[in-house]
């Protein structure tokens, strides 16, 4: 249950943005990408969820085993939040277990549709989510962006408690610090050389 | 002491909760009393044989359902203007009400029309500015369902209405453009060549009578269960925030 | 996929889910035809199942933009695409609750406005038959085109573009059955190809439809 | 305005900005109605003008959600309502734009798709006529629908819901005068109707556009 | 050209959120809004912007001067970035100044369809409107979310000398410390009382 990453080269919109990516992520362990705008996390984070295909080398995990979470996190406004959580529940076919509304502070919100969350509450939401799938390997992009202090200090715990501390591992881009204590990996050093021959389809032309 | 005291939703109710009763009642002995003496009690015409009987139902669903629409019209205008909350809500509660008297109409009528035309719908004027009255109420209902937040939902219906008004009427006109009928003319005007012989016009009143109490009555009702509806919220919302 | 469907049916019947509209929405279409093409009783009975079909399908189609993109656009979509069903499961969930939401409600409101086309006593049976047998398909092709169109912003137009020409033997099948059905004649080929063709949709195109949210997931 | 106005011209153009399609919607509306209601040529030429008004009418409204929508989806509408362009500036500029993106083709690609139905010699005058007549009056009375629904997600069906009745005195008059041109009877009236519906709309609705979007946005 | 606020209430989808509140921002100062998540920094922000009703209370500015931003940005993905940011300047009859290209770090994307940016290299485009546009009274909610840390102290910077210096105002709603030294305003002391009767439209049922 471990994450392999060897050789790896991703591109977005066709242009290659990082090249020759090798890193194996253990189970309890965390790894943090780091990079300025525009270095390529989102894209790396997209092709580890197999959201899109690799230029080049490989991805090795077991089949089903990880959960990606961006910004966009699937949240419907006219369902209320412990509808929308139960939803996913039922979609992964895991057993309903009231206890992440806790885990995510979101007990006092469980009834209100979810359109009518503040930034950070819907963010809570969405975080939730990875709760209930119980994937081991979590792929998260930026998921601390609208959180008070307070809230990332609580996904700070719940990712070492329960998450890394049951065998689970996860990859998170972040620009800000999250408390936790993880490597950290920094791809501006993998930057695509834009001189190389295009990889991928563009090859074919050049 | 102004007639805009009547909207403060707890006086609206206190008011209108003693009425309801008699309204009811009243509309059920006229309708019931109108009804039967229309049905047992009166010859068949010449004309129509006794379908004319239809008549007690038609005309007065018809006339309920033009005068709900305005009655939302005004309704609309004092929510715009004073800002009046029992005012949207009677507007709302009134629609439904509106919309079924209109399909009692158009159903009555269909049925009618099927000894006397020979169809069950014919592209008639009148016949077809009902559909589209039809149509205003169904948009009406369908906005205030879709909007979530209740005092916007008010404003955007209370425009709706607004504009729908002009473009009811310049349709009627249309209508009647369009196509000349073979509908009826206003049987219960003053002028005597076109009024219907008096044995009949007497139940017909009376049904009117009972058609007007009923409107009145189920709108009144449902404005009192809207009011309460909204103070059930709000109440729930103070509670909602008192635990949090 | 249970979770899925009682999802969007929930979704469909909540506030501004769109349930009923597309019900509206037909009946507007047959309503506006008279105006248009004027009062006579016989032009219109004998274009009525016609349009009472060209109706349904325009109803069926406003409401397909709403299959995928919605989800598209909120970032539910990948998440899903991520879960252990397969998004062919997926379109096919998808296909049945448009299905339930918009085909089944337009085939039961067409006899009631078949009134307004002054449609003949015969025809009746024969249009309620071959919308039956003919929607589900609708269903399915247009849950094809929405998962083609899903990742252009507001793409309803191009979406009705795309879907249109492939609804063209349904309609022809199917509009051609009622009116036969209608005037006494033979009926049973275009029925059976009606049926055929649901069928098939019904078969393949889920198959399509998830390969297609596979590569637009991109 | 003027910034407005070309801002949504170009996106109309651009990639998925929808110009062309809904004239493509046009183009099949028309193409299906004859495997519809079968291709007999009297019937055909008899309801070819009020076709194609209806035809044009609901391509007109397929692109009316785009109007304001997306602006509210990606946030662009508080900021421009903060701008010192007036709503009610915004509304009109909107329904400009959309008149040129839509009624203006489709006006255009009437005669051409009236070869499609049979239509005779001397409709095709009177039917481009009306058509540009009575298309800026859809045009403004949908941007009033779109703008009323513009916090509904996916409301396209609603809209058309709501602002169909609305367009049928446009219709009637538009499809009566095209009718009554072709054969040559009194048309005055209907196109005088016509023009007075269009030209009031243009003067009156985008106040009640600006009013709505002002509501909507709060 | 300041911004005067008094016994202001502001309610969310007709619940009361603050209440009570007063503050005075002069040209040249920043007010760097904080509180928990659901606090009512965004409502707040919005009554400022004039996009929704108070409950009570006043705000006093001059008219046209103020400027919302959110994260909905209202960027085009078709349009290019010069033309997105051309637009708000033509919108806003302001001449157009090709150096915001080159304050909020975007000249080397100008030409890039806006579709195509990472998160936060579209943040930094949503920003730029601000250059732009020439409101003196920013209101910003979150502005900036996704950003690495070089374009925070960029943007910080370009608020301090840019803005700030020539007379500018700025009410700022944020969860990370930019690096102002403005004072800042907590929120949390003036939640609604939900003991209370309601204001707003609630009141009436009451
Ligand atoms: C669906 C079909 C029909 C509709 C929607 C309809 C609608 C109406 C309306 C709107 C009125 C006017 C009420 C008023 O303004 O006071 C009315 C009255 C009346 N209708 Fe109909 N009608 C329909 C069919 C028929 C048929 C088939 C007949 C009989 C041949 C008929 C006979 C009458 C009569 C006698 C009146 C009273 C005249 C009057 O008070 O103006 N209607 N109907
Ligand atoms: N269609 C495209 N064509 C060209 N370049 C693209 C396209 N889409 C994205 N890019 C570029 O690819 C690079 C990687 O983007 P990505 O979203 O992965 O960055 P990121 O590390 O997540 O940045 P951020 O921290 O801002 O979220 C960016 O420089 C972006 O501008
Ligand atoms: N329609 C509604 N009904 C009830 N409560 C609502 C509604 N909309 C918002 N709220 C509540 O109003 C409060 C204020 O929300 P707001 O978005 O202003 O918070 P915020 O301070 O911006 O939070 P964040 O830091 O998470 O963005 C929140 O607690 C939210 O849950
Ligand atoms: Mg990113
Ligand atoms: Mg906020």
């Amino acid at each position: 249950m471990s994450l392999r990453v060897e050789g790896l080269s991703v591109a977005r919109g066709g242009v290659p943005v990082l090249d020759g990516l090798s890193f194996t992520v253990e189970p309890g362990q965390a790894l943090v990408l780091r990079g300025p705008n525009g270095a390529g996390k989102t894209t790396l984070l997209r092709v580890l969820a197999g959201l899109a295909p690799p230029l080049a080398g490989r991805v090795e995990m077991p089949p089903e085993s990880a959960a990606y979470a961006s910004h966009a996190d699937g949240i419907k406004a006219t369902l209320s939040v412990r509808e929308n959580l139960r939803f996913w529940a039922d979609l992964y076919a895991r057993p309903w277990a009231e206890g992440v509304l806790d885990d995510f502070d979101l007990r006092s919100l469980a009834h209100r549709p979810a359109g009518t969350l503040s930034a950070g509450q819907s963010r809570r939401l969405g975080l939730a989510r990875l709760g209930v799938i119980g994937r081991p390997i979590l792929l998260l992009d930026e998921p601390t962006v609208s959180l008070d202090a307070a809230s990332v200090a609580r996904f700070a715990g719940w990712l070492r408690e329960r998450h890394l501390a049951s065998g689970g591992l996860a990859v998170i881009a972040t620009h800000v610090p999250l408390g936790l204590d993880a490597p950290e990996f920094d791809l501006s050093r993998f930057r695509a050389d834009p001189m190389v021959a295009g990889q991928g389809s563009d090859a074919a032309f050049l | 002491m102004s007639i805009w005291e009547y909207a403060n939703p707890k006086k609206f109710i206190a008011t209108t909760a003693p009425v309801i009763p008699w309204a009811f009642g009243g509309a059920i002995l006229c309708i019931v009393v109108g009804l039967i003496w229309g049905f047992f009690l009166t010859p068949d015409a010449d004309r129509f044989g006794s379908t004319v009987k239809i008549i007690y139902l038609h005309v007065p669903s018809a006339m309920i359902a033009i005068n709900g629409w305005i009655m939302m019209l005004v309704a609309s205008l004092i929510w715009l203007i004073r800002r009046h909350h029992v005012s949207a809500l009677a507007a709302k509660a009134a629609a439904p009400v509106g919309m079924v008297m209109t399909l009692i109409a158009l159903w009555t009528g269909a049925v009618w029309g099927q000894p006397m035309w020979g169809t069950w719908w014919a592209w008639d004027p009148r016949l077809t500015s009902f559909l589209i009255l039809f149509l205003f109420y169904l948009g009406y209902v369908a906005l205030w369902e879709a909007i979530p937040d209740p005092d916007q939902a008010a404003d955007l219906t209370s425009v709706l209405c607004l504009v729908g008004s002009v473009f009811a009427l310049l349709s009627r006109y249309a209508v009647y453009f369009w196509n000349q009928g073979l509908h009826q003319g206003a049987t219960l005007s003053m002028d005597s060549e076109q009024h219907i012989a008096d044995v009949f016009w007497v139940p017909l009143v009376v049904c009117i009578a009972g058609f007007i109490l009923l409107f009145v009555a189920l709108v009144l009702m449902r404005t009192g269960t809207e009011i309460r509806l909204r103070r059930l919220r709000a109440l729930e919302r103070q509670a909602q925030r008192a635990a949090a | 996929m249970k979770a899925l469907l009682l999802r969007d049916l929930r979704l469909a019947v909540r506030a501004g889910g769109g349930f009923g509209l597309s019900l509206a929405f037909f009946l507007i279409v047959t309503v506006l035809v008279p105006f248009a093409v004027g009062p006579e009783a016989d032009t219109l009975s004998r274009i009525g199942p016609g349009v009472l079909w060209v109706g349904a399908l325009l109803a069926t189609l406003l409401s397909l933009d709403r299959q995928f993109a919605l989800d598209h656009e909120d970032g539910a979509l990948p998440l899903i695409a991520t879960s252990p069903l397969p998004l062919e499961a997926v379109a096919l969930a998808k296909a049945v609750a448009h299905w339930l939401t918009t085909g089944l409600p337009l085939t039961l409101a067409a006899a009631p406005l078949g009134i307004l086309l002054n449609l003949e006593g015969a025809s009746f049976p024969w249009l309620v038959l071959t919308l039956a047998l003919g929607t589900p398909a609708l269903s399915v092709i247009g849950t094809f085109g929405a998962a083609l169109t899903v990742g252009i912003k507001r793409g309803g137009l191009l979406l009705s573009l795309l879907v249109l020409p492939l609804y063209v033997p349904t309609l022809i099948f199917g509009a051609e059955a009622a009116r036969r059905g209608a005037m006494g004649l033979e009926v049973a080929t275009p029925l059976l190809m009606l049926a055929g063709i649901t069928l098939g949709a019904l078969a393949l195109l889920p198959f399509a439809a998830g390969a297609v949210l596979r590569i637009n997931l991109r």
